[in-house]
């Protein structure tokens, strides 16, 4: 259960192929980190079209933003495959990683706007949406619920015979609190399940600090206890995220049991769009966790020379016609009709009661 | 051969367990031990790998099961007992019973319970749960009196595409006897009319049926006849079966064994009063446990719940109004 | 002066706060930060050490306040969202409720619940629980609709022996005033007639109070005196109240916000059936949210709850039977 | 967050003062001891006696034994102090720490019989018992969940300014899998509570073996995550119990925080007397865990020159008139009677619903 550190991990900083090793062709790293690249760029943008139609009124209940944990995210997400049945199981502010699954970009804003036409059809809405038959289960809002969910689809594949399939599940330095994060921890321990969780400690849950929300000096103490192979990464530097989750990733899809990665980050927003965030201290903001992974990782791109500063540019360019468009498409659609909804709860139609019916 | 309401829970399961390759069961000690109350025994030897004993976690628990079930599964979990249910709630009735409605997706699994309480059992090894989860929409929440009824349910409940709370009742494992396991039944969401009869109507369910019906066995030596239904599930109520008992009668009882304060008992009084109001010719009346935990106490957990006695004695209450 | 309901909250938290030094706050995000909903603010300030941020562990949460109420403090602990005491749902009905009945030690403490819906809540952020709750023996709910419930019966909350679910409806938050806070009020257990009318008994409690008396105005254009009886705490029940308004009304409609099965108004409709059944001229009736989860998209969410308009409508056929 | 294994432990067994260190006369080893032992032949004795009551159907719903763990339980209660306020809050089988701890002997049997005058009054029953006003919290079933509330009593003592109370709560194996115990655990963390949390391994959760239970080595490896100090102990030793509980009870009075001791030990018995546990394995019958813990305190009595087999023998006679006498008076009282039961269950008379009142 060795815990590796994110210098170790950032000395090693090989192309691998990770998730596809054995099967298929090993996607260079290089092509990953461009799709976790622009995999966070499009949550960035989209999350920052939001909040501003939030803020304009067009947008009811909250919008809940992953600023500066898209690198984290999208990593974790761009080592999965679908072809392989993995599973993205994600959180509040796993927009970034919901994208670089696969989630179709209209799912987000239809889903906010509680277009009939998106995934939750208006009945839920802003980050409580999945699509559960396609790996990625509907969240909902109580912190820890829903990595045994991930488990159980897990054991699902093992029983189907479907070897070979990761699930990955997200949660917060918070949510680690919650009974339900140890339950399902301790059970995928047990049952030696195909699980990587990403933590994302981004040093508050809502208000409240971490020394408020836990005793130990890192979470990824955690991973011991449970049976876990424990990670440690820089949470903001995209290079780094890749590598680890990779890592994680093979390892669990080999058959080594399940895997913990802690990313240090920072929540760059409030904790939803009515927040203003002032409690987070100028320290917080100062430390290397507090660094906005975008920028980090635009300069690991120049570094590197995957990209120009021109190139940048109109990806940026390109990626803002794409939101802009999609949100359009969204924001013209209609809501659900109340009239026409069936108002049952039961996919078995001859059991819902009629409480209502005249 | 005689077989047991218990043993029918074992043959239904592994019947499902031969038939249907979806199914498997996860509890803790349901492998190997065979189950806190043998409901399990042998099925871990006869199909391996698919009767798994699980952590004490039954917050997890309900969730993989949840993860299996949208992903085309059928788990069974069963609770050691029903009262440590109240740890799964939360993924019972926010995360299993919202799922189809919230994404389309069916979640279908079944949870066993095993409900109700003995002489020594108290407040934390009693408990019917049916009025809590009968609440919630998005559940099934099935109540079988009988040992063909614990049979043929729970073979159904794993047919339904819903999450299905299945209250067995450890009252009745060993006690109630049939003669053989049926082929056919009712299906879930209908009531049964246990007993015909012409002046009251007594509604209840599970071990209750027993109580009532020995009840109403008291009153006919008084000269009175009752009409007994049994409810057979919880969510759904049977509203049109007990609507035309009322109208023979004129008389409505409704008896359960969970906390009086609304709850099942109260659900079906509404019901009826809303929608058979005329039907009516005196207050209809509702027996239920008393409003305190379940005692341990063998003196104090007979006067806790309904007995034949204080059915009886309702009854006649009834009758008189 | 004017202050809203959730000012209110805060005020009697304040002066509990300064004058019994047994009083604590323990909620996520309830020091510094002032709450989720802003029910603390400055509080942490004003009472350093005794507003206390808590770790997301709702379980543990009421855990320790059960430890600590029966050595003799008197917790409060705000819920960010009713919706997620489903977490501390075992130690509130196993532990918490059962405490006093199992061991003759009182274990008192006050459970803020920001309970109800808003436009966009969805499913998870909007439940109202009093019905849940009250199902259970050994809880006080309850319901205030008023600002001057919300502060009177906080305080009084903090002097009951027992553990006491505050249902505080968020709707009412920021929106309902009153002209200053109140010395005196009725006990806990006493409902009180909101408006006077003859014509039919409307019950109701928290947010449907304001529906309700909306909807008792509307029909009042039509010749209809409507009395509303707000019912301010959903345990106990004040039946004595409801039972001399139905009385002089004949007609019962029963009002509430939490799901359809079972629940509040199911228990009023029994019980005034059961002891008051002769008054009744008409079938009582009941309304409550659709046998759904609670939606998300305001066209949705306004159907899914009891309004002024659908109240009104059931009113009317309440009076037409 | 070192972990002291149970050898490093067995080498500086001396007598120390431990709980009571810094007020008061510290009570010298031996006395400890002692102390231990009685209770722990009185826990055994009287266990026995029940068992053979529940067998005879003299006894309802079931019996449940602390048969092997008993030197564990009363260690921890024996370096509690009652008069600085300490709290137990014991779990199944910790009849042995029960009376260590000054539960008055009558308890068990009265609860047992459900006597009117025992401290459940009829109504609740067997294990189910305590005095919450005296420091002994009456334990509901769900496992876990007794934990927190030790945390609240401790929190009480904090906001009084009780400084120098320890909590100690116990739990199994089987139980380190609940949420609750999980939210309680990071609780005492953050709030740095003086709480100490004994985990009886005694290998089975009911029939299920640990390797079903947690993935990791030792359950101790829990201890680092919680920011608690871990401590590992041979549960069969009662002097190195003894000594283990003496210096993490001393460490949490002394404001070092919380504390977990982890004791290896074989549950010697059914998980209740209705059950053979012939699951069992011989492998662990026949480990160093799997030993008779008074067996082993006997012979280090008599190495120790603490007392001759004779005096031994006197001790067990001097026990079995006592439980005989217990169990005899018990047995007697009447049950409640349910006529004059107010069947009400709030303190607030007034608040109380009549549902069936005439
Ligand atoms: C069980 C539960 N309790 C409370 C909440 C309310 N809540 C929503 S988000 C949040 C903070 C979450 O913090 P963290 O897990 O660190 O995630 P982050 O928001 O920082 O990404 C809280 C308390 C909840 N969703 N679930
Ligand atoms: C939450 C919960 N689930 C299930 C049970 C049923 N149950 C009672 S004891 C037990 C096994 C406990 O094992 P462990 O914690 O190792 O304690 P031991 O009995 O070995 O002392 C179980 C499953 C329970 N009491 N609580
Ligand atoms: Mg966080
Ligand atoms: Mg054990």
């Amino acid at each position: 259960m060795a815990t590796r550190t994110a210098e170790a991990a950032a000395q090693d900083r090989t192309p691998v192929g990770g998730g596809n090793q054995e099967e298929g062709t090993p996607i260079p790293f290089q092509e990953r980190y461009l799709k976790a690249y622009r995999s966070s760029i499009l949550a960035r943008q989209l999350e920052e079209k939001l909040a501003s139609l939030y803020r304009a009124g067009k947008i009811v209940g909250g919008v809940y933003m992953g600023r500066g944990q898209e690198s984290f995210s999208a990593s974790l997400a761009s080592c999965l495959d679908r072809e392989r049945h993995d599973i993205f199981g994600p959180l509040i502010r796993d927009m970034a990683g919901r994208l670089a699954f696969g989630e179709p970009l209209l799912d987000a804003p239809r889903t906010y706007f509680g277009s009939a036409e998106g995934p939750m059809h208006g009945r839920d809405g802003n980050v409580h949406r999945g699509r559960p038959r396609e790996g990625m289960p509907a969240m909902i809002s109580h912190l820890g619920s829903m990595i045994s969910v991930v488990c159980g689809m897990l054991l699902a594949r093992k029983f189907r015979g479907q070897a070979g399939a990761v699930g990955a599940s997200c949660i917060g330095d918070g949510g680690t609190s919650t009974g339900a994060c140890h339950e399902a921890l301790n059970l995928a321990g047990v049952e030696k399940l195909p699980l990587v969780l990403a933590v994302a400690n981004n040093h508050y849950a809502y208000s409240t600090p971490c020394s408020r929300q836990y005793a130990c000096g890192d979470l990824v103490e955690r991973a011991a206890g449970y049976g876990f192979t424990g990670h440690s990464v820089d949470g903001t530097d995209l290079a780094a995220c890749l590598e680890v989750f990779d890592r994680a990733v093979g390892a669990a899809r080999a058959g080594e049991g399940p895997q913990m990665v802690v990313g240090s980050l920072l929540r760059l927003s409030g904790h939803g769009e009515h927040d203003d965030s002032s409690y987070i201290t100028q320290e917080d903001r100062d430390a290397p966790y507090g660094r906005d992974c975008l920028r980090v990782a635009r300069a690991q791109l120049l570094e590197k020379g995957w990209a120009s500063e021109s190139e940048l540019e109109r990806w940026d360019h390109e990626i803002t016609d794409e939101v802009d468009a999609a949100i359009a498409t969204a924001q013209k659609e209609s809501g659900p009709d109340p009239l026409k909804e069936s108002w049952h709860a039961l996919a078995t139609e001859r059991l819902n009661e009629g409480f209502y019916d005249e | 051969m005689s077989i047991t309401y218990l043993e029918a829970i074992r043959e239904a399961q592994a019947k499902a367990l031969a038939e249907d390759p979806r199914v498997y069961i996860y509890g803790q000690d349901v492998g190997r031990f065979g189950g806190a109350f043998k409901a399990t025994k042998n099925l871990a030897e006869e199909y391996p790998g698919r009767v798994i004993d699980a952590p004490i976690s039954e917050d997890a628990m309900i969730g993989t099961a949840i993860g299996a079930a949208i992903e085309g599964m059928r788990p069974i979990v069963e609770m050691q007992f029903a009262d440590f249910s109240s740890i799964a709630f939360n993924q019972i009735i926010n995360q299993a019973a919202t799922h189809y409605w919230r994404t389309g997706v069916p979640c279908p699994f079944v949870v066993r319970l095993p409900s109700g309480g003995n002489e020594g059992s108290g407040p934390f090894h009693s408990q019917c749960m049916e009025s809590l989860y009968s609440h919630y929409p998005g559940l099934v929440v099935l109540t079988p009196a009988t040992v063909e009824d614990a049979y043929t349910m729970l073979l159904e409940a794993l047919t339904i595409d819903d999450p299905v709370i299945y209250c067995e009742h450890k009252f009745l494992y060993y006690h109630l006897k049939a003669d053989g396991l049926p082929n056919s039944s009712l299906p879930i969401g209908k009531a049964r009319v246990a007993r015909a009869g012409v002046h009251a109507t007594l509604v209840t369910y599970s071990a209750m049926l027993h109580e009532s019906l020995r009840a109403a066995r008291e009153l006919e030596q008084e000269g009175w006849d009752i009409e007994v239904v049994d409810l057979r599930s919880a969510r759904p109520i049977d509203t049109d079966t007990i609507l035309a008992s009322v109208a023979r009668t004129g008389r409505l009882l409704c008896v359960g064994e969970s906390f009086p304060w609304g709850g099942l008992t109260a659900e079906v009084v509404a019901r009826i009063c809303a929608e058979g109001f005329h039907l009516l010719d005196a207050p209809p009346l509702r027996l239920n446990a008393k409003d305190t935990p379940i005692p341990y106490h063998p003196n104090l957990w007979r006067s806790h719940r309904p007995t034949s006695s204080s059915i009886s004695a309702t009854l006649r209450k009834l009758l008189r109004a």
